[in-house]
């Protein structure tokens, strides 16, 4: 017993670590192999059988992981441009032109305390935050972000949408009715009426466009957009687009429809009372919710993963296989070539330079055009690579809109909105859903097919 | 300095005037009592060839041997200020007609004459403290003020170290200024 | 001391009165005050009708203009009554302009508006010349008119840009701000100080015009026109911005002069009276200018007629600069001031209305009385005026177009 | 706002962009520092003459003419005396408040100055009693205080400072105005003794004067080496034009609500 004792106390930090770490590894991987070879069969039978399942289980953590890196982007692109427009320099410190910044808040709210006022309705308080940012994350589980690369392509997928994001407002009237504060009750209040009645001017205008494409999939809607861009609905529904994205903008609680936090009336609306991560969430579901909206629309309207011009399809045929000894050379001798060829004018222009300096620029340089190319070749031969470049540019481009807007225009008032909703929207999305379907009428009536 | 407004100010108000119409730079200035401010402040408000109908100004002030309330007053009809000066009301109960049955506005400048000085305003319809606190147990602008009774009488005291209650027995009155104020 | 008590539970001391204990649901519900309403009014606000509910606002409101606390009575959105509580930026101004000696009393003064300081001064400065029998020298009168208009401008184009972000607005604010900027680095150049110019003197004025202040207004007055109106673009056109701002606080001109209004609001509603014209007190009368009027007397038209007194300022600045007489800047004067007793009032037209000075001299070096009349404590007065009927919206954006600062209202 | 529709903000949206584009109005502050008006007197600031040594000789009139009496002084006076002025750590706020009570009329309970006077005050007590706090009787207050310490304690200063409620620095001009009171204990005269010796002597600052009007420059000069020179300067000026008179001047009479600001001959004269 002493010199077991005496052996473990002559070991240093990291020995009784691994002391402890690598015998405990051995059991397991041991335990493991044998589980794997008396079961493994059964379990992965399983999996095969429900292949689905795990694909969604699997969509659905790589949507949540993927979320949270859109929200800093869009957070930084709003302190940022706005700052700019408003003649300002804007984040400058964290990170190179502030490009960190938007991990600062994260950093905040992730050590502020999190704490409950008094009165409030603890249960309905706490869930608040994560009802609204399910409902933003569940609604994204049917965007097609390209061929191939979606959560799941319900048929249904624009109803899907529609019904899962209208309740993201029980989540804000949960937060604002179990604060305990008058500025929250009427910011959930004010939530609750604004989206509801923007919901009907939303769904209906998209109606239209349902009935030209015969179908509800997402992805279906955006393959009937392909080839080149004047395919888009956005040119076959120009009224419907308008009022699709003045209604997304009320969806997303963005300026000038931004009344849920009006920060000059009530304080915070129905995040007043909320500290630390909990408002962390509802911080992120906002932005979340701008991406969704800015990606539906791209979606729906504006051709989706399709690149606005036909582009001829290049398959480049690599067979490393046919290379056989030559390509050892060739992963060699590349990296070592493309360096000294890259940093011998580093070397060679500037005599002050250091030999070794110029070798970490070339391979530097090296690298960068190593990655240039590995992306162009995985852009050619990869659809889904292509598809998500286009879609997350168009999207974020409709981001920068909803920036631009917050950064020019003022609020507009209560009832002004739901005049607006009511008044116009309505009526206009109605014209445009009938007319739609009168001209579909009448181009099958001349077609001669029958009805 | 406008003759014809104090030959005017004069006839028409020669039984209230106490003292007579002093005029001075661009100011005319008349002095009555407490009890005639309403009548006084009604005829300069309407009739046709005063028509004061712009209350500049609203002012308590504490001379150290009584209490006093300005009125300035603009009219179309002259270059000059009037001043109205109510004088002689007393320091222990000071009490004037208010003037919010003209102009509505006097409402928060009578409150703060009672805040600062006591003056109360009968027919001020919301007479409250409107700067100290509404415990508040004196009247700062007061010419026997001293910062450091108050304090001690205020509810936060003791909190810093000059909030105590001043001993009379080691200087005795507060020091009134000579100077009368006129 | 009554503190130290303790309190039977479920109840706390009130913070006002110690000997009050509050019911701790009570208070936890209603910003109602926690001893029995004094007043007519205060019992008529203080009782609750049917669905009604007590909001309180401020003092740490996002955009109370400062430490103003409002205690509005609703009915859902709509606005019943509000309530105004002031007194949480009291300094004492009037008794510490009391103690100090007259050349100190400007610096006390000096903060009261804090972003149009220079009239701050110059009533004062004005009541004293009075009470002194001073002659001022006429190139410092010109000076202050010069560097006056230059305040109003400044006043004013920050008044647009805190309407713009009370309406929601986030842009107008800054570009407000960058016009409020130069105009504050000229009068740096020429004061010495950016905010609390304590510039204007008892007979004159502290130094005389420099080519540092004299090369940047000529370079800002070449292009001021312009960038005003481009940044005014923003606003005057905008759908949402004059919607929103038309038909807001509706005041007609009677009413008005009843709740004593000056200024641009008093004008906003038809009656051109500006102290300026109505009561010149400098070298206003040898300046030509108009004096603009719009009638609709609601927030737009407060807006909008700062806009064009804006243009009326640059006007008076040309004429000045044209008109600059030589001579001395400073009357001459014993250091130690001692005005025989007497009694002077000033008034100036100040971008917020009549801002007036009443100084009492009792003989010696410190004046015996010194009453300040400031305009924003007027205006911000006829709130519960204007609001009732409109929406919680439009609380704020009324009390943005009253342009209010909190320092002269709470002295 | 335009006959159209919409058309004001697609125009303020097209400002907005364009400013999106256009040069900035801020500045990274700490890299760049935005330029200061020359006649920007936000500063405040001892200066000192061409031969580095400090400009300020201690007269307190800034301090009088403080009017919330924020400015503070400590160091060494022009002639050559030590700690002028050494103030408790006193914050802006409470000398505000402190100042506010002083002119709110009565004397001033102000403890904070106990923590470093280690003389009993009991003793100023029975002086300001029989002098019943006037400060019109300020000079048989202060040679009273003299007879009982031996010299003028900065505490019995502050003391009759607070009990009078004439100002410090008043108090300070009048001792200094009247030869025959002293600042300092007997022990602190070898302490002064010892610095005037290593102070350079008068000499050697007339003769470095006298190089540098000439325009050539005395090697080894530094701040730190001509501070000492400051007060030989000043000491030298102050013979110069013989403002140490033996004697009291005769004095205006005080005004009459003194009591409330301690008017005292001698800070009246320094005042004008």
């Amino acid at each position: 017993m002493t010199a077991i004792s005496r052996t473990w106390d002559q070991l240093t930090l990291p020995g009784k670590f691994l002391a402890v770490v690598v015998p405990l590894l051995l059991f397991l991987t041991a335990g493991g192999v044998i589980t794997i070879l008396l079961f493994g069969g059964i379990v992965w039978q399983a999996i095969l059988d429900h292949l689905e399942i795990v694909r969604l289980l699997v969509a659905a953590l790589a949507l949540v992981l993927i979320f949270i890196p859109f929200a800093f982007v869009i957070i930084y692109m709003e302190l940022k441009v706005i700052a700019r427009m408003n003649l300002r320099i804007g984040p400058d410190r964290v990170g190179p032109w502030g490009t960190l910044m938007s991990l600062v808040p994260g950093l905040k709210v992730l050590t502020k305390e999190d704490f409950i006022p008094t009165r409030a309705d603890p249960l309905v308080f706490t869930w608040a935050p994560v009802v609204v940012f399910a409902t933003s994350v569940m609604s994204a589980l049917v965007l097609p972000f390209a061929p191939g690369l979606y959560g799941q392509d319900l048929n249904i997928g624009l109803l899907y949408f529609f019904a899962v994001g209208g309740m993201a407002v029980v989540g804000l009237l949960m937060g604002g009715w179990a604060s305990f504060n008058k500025y929250s009750l009427l910011g959930g209040l004010r939530s609750a009426a604004q989206i509801v009645s923007y919901e009907i001017p939303l769904t209906l205008s998209v109606v239209g466009l349902i009935i030209l494409a015969g179908t509800m999939s997402l992805n279906q809607i955006v393959e009937q957009q392909s080839g080149w861009f004047t395919s888009w609905y956005v040119f076959r529904q120009p009224l419907a687009f308008v009022i699709f994205f003045i209604a997304a903008t009320a969806e997303a609680n963005r300026t000038p429809f931004d009344l849920t936090e009006a920060d000059s009336e009530i304080v915070a609306g129905f995040a007043t009372e909320y500290s630390g991560m909990r408002f962390g969430f509802f911080f992120f579901a906002e932005y979340v919710n701008v991406f969704i909206v800015s990606a539906l629309t791209t979606v729906l309207f504006l051709g989706g993963w399709n690149a606005p011009i036909d582009l001829p399809h290049v398959a480049i045929a690599l067979d490393p296989g046919a290379y056989g000894l030559g390509l050892l050379f060739f992963v060699l001798l590349v990296p070592v070539i493309g360096t000294l060829v890259l940093a011998a004018p580093v070397y060679l222009l500037r005599s002050q330079t250091r030999w070794w300096v110029a070798l970490i620029i070339g391979f530097v340089l090296f690298n960068v055009v190593a990655a240039g190319l590995t992306f162009l070749w995985a852009y050619v031969s990869f659809d889904f690579v292509a598809g998500l470049v286009w879609l997350l540019g168009k999207a974020f481009a409709l981001v920068f809109v909803f920036v631009w807007m917050r950064g020019t225009l003022p609020r507009v008032r209560i009832d002004q909105l739901m005049g607006f909703a009511w008044k116009w929207l309505l009526p206009a999305a109605l014209l445009n859903l009938f007319v739609t379907a009168a001209a579909v009428i009448a181009v099958d009536a001349l077609k001669g097919t029958p009805l | 300095m406008d003759r014809a407004l104090k030959a005017r100010l004069e006839s028409r108000f020669a039984d209230v005037l106490q003292g007579d119409v002093r005029q001075r730079h661009d100011q005319t200035e008349i002095r009555i009592a407490a009890g005639s401010v309403s009548d006084v402040l009604r005829a300069l408000h309407d009739e046709p060839e005063l028509r004061f109908v712009v209350l500049a100004d609203l002012a308590g002030v504490d001379t150290g041997r009584e209490m006093q309330v300005t009125y300035h007053l603009w009219s179309e009809t002259t270059r000059d200020w009037l001043r109205v000066i109510v004088e002689g009301l007393s320091r222990d109960d000071p009490r004037i007609p208010s003037a919010t049955f003209l102009w509505q506005g006097a409402e928060w400048m009578e409150r703060e004459a009672y805040d600062m000085f006591g003056i109360i305003f009968e027919g001020n319809r919301d007479l409250r403290r409107i700067y100290m606190p509404p415990d508040y147990t004196s009247f700062p602008l007061r010419k026997d003020f001293y910062l450091a009774d108050d304090a001690a009488r205020s509810p936060g005291a003791g909190v810093r170290h000059m909030e105590r209650t001043h001993d009379p027995a080691d200087a005795g009155p507060a020091p009134l200024r000579t100077g009368t104020g006129t | 001391m009554a503190t130290t008590a303790s309190v039977p539970p479920g109840t706390h001391r009130s913070t006002d009165d110690p000997n009050v204990l509050i019911d701790d649901e009570y208070a936890l519900y209603e910003p109602i005050p926690p001893y029995p309403p004094r007043t007519e009014r205060e019992l008529e606000f203080y009782t609750p009708g049917d669905g009604q509910l007590y909001l309180n606002m401020g003092p740490q409101h996002p955009s109370t203009h400062g430490v103003l606390r409002v205690v509005l009575k609703l009915d859902g959105e709509r606005v019943i009554d509000i309530d105004p509580v002031l007194g949480y930026l009291h300094r004492g101004v009037e008794k510490l302009c009391e103690n100090a000696d007259y050349h100190q009393t400007i610096s006390q003064v000096d903060p009261l508006e804090y972003v149009s300081s220079l009239f701050m001064e110059w009533a004062p400065v004005m009541a004293y010349e009075k009470l002194l029998d001073v002659e001022v020298p006429r190139r410092a009168e010109y000076i202050r008119v010069l560097a006056g208009e230059l305040n109003r401008i400044a006043s004013h184009a920050l008044f647009m840009g805190w309407l713009a972000l009370d309406l929601g607005g986030l842009t107008p604010i800054l570009y407000s701000f960058i016009e409020r900027d130069e105009i504050v680095e000229m009068l740096a150049a020429l004061t010495g100080q950016r905010m609390l110019f304590n510039y204007f003197r008892i007979g004159g004025v502290n130094g005389d015009l420099n080519h540092d202040f004299l090369s940047r207004l000529g370079d800002w007055m070449s292009r001021a026109v312009n960038q005003i109106e481009a940044n005014l673009g923003l606003l005057n056109e905008n759908e949402i911005f004059v919607r929103r701002a038309r038909g807001l606080g509706v005041m007609d001109s009677e009413t008005a002069l009843r709740y004593l209004w000056t200024g641009p609001n008093l004008r906003a509603t038809g009656l051109p009276f500006d102290v300026r014209r109505a009561h010149p007190y400098s070298v206003y009368p040898e300046l030509e200018f108009d004096i603009p009027t719009r009638s609709e007397g609601d927030s737009l038209a407060r807006y909008l007629l700062r806009v064009e007194e804006i243009k009326q300022s640059l006007r008076i600045i040309d004429q000045c600069l044209e008109q600059m007489p030589d001579g001395p800047i400073m009357a001459k004067l014993p250091r130690l001031l001692r005005p025989r007793p007497g009694r002077a009032w000033a008034a100036v037209e100040a971008p917020r209305g009549l801002f007036g000075v009443y100084a009492i001299s009792d003989g010696s070096d410190q004046p015996f009385r010194m009453r300040i009349h400031d305009p924003s404590f007027i205006h911000l007065q006829s709130m519960a005026h204007l609001l009732p009927g409109h929406l919680l919206a439009d609380t704020m954006a009324i009390m943005a177009s009253l342009d209010p600062v909190m320092g002269g209202v709470d002295k | 706002m335009s006959l159209v529709p919409g058309l004001g903000i697609v125009r303020g949206m097209s400002l907005t962009l364009r400013r999106f584009f256009e040069p900035k109005a801020t500045v990274h502050y700490p890299e760049v520092k935005a330029d200061v008006a020359a006649k920007f007197r936000g500063r405040l600031q001892l200066l000192l003459d061409e031969h580095g040594a400090l400009k300020c000789e201690t007269c307190f009139q800034c301090a009088q003419a403080c009017p919330i009496e924020c400015i503070d002084m400590g160091g060494m006076d022009t002639k050559g005396r030590f700690h002028v002025h050494w103030g408790p750590p006193e914050t802006y706020g409470e000398r505000r408040e402190e100042s506010a009570i002083r002119r709110s009329g009565r004397t001033v309970p102000d403890p904070a100055f106990a923590s470093f006077s280690p003389e009993d005050l009991s003793p100023l007590e029975d002086i300001l009693d029989r002098c019943d706090h006037d400060p019109k009787r300020l000079l048989e207050i202060l040679e009273a205080t003299q007879a009982a310490y031996g010299f003028l304690p900065v505490a019995a200063i502050k003391t009759i400072s607070q009990g009078t409620g004439a100002w410090y620095a008043m108090i300070y001009g009048t001792a200094t105005y009247f030869g025959h009171l002293r600042f300092e204990s007997p022990q602190a005269e070898a302490q002064v003794r010892a610095m005037a010796e290593r102070r350079p002597s008068e000499a050697s600052y007339l003769d470095r004067l006298g190089a540098s009007l000439a325009g050539q420059s005395v090697a080894g000069e530094s701040a730190g080496a001509s501070a000492p020179g400051a007060a030989a300067a000043g000491s030298s000026r102050a013979r110069a034009t013989g403002a140490r008179p033996t004697g009291p001047r005769p004095t205006r009479a005080a005004p009459a609500r003194g009591a409330r600001k301690g008017g005292t001959p001698g800070s009246r004269a320094s005042e004008s």
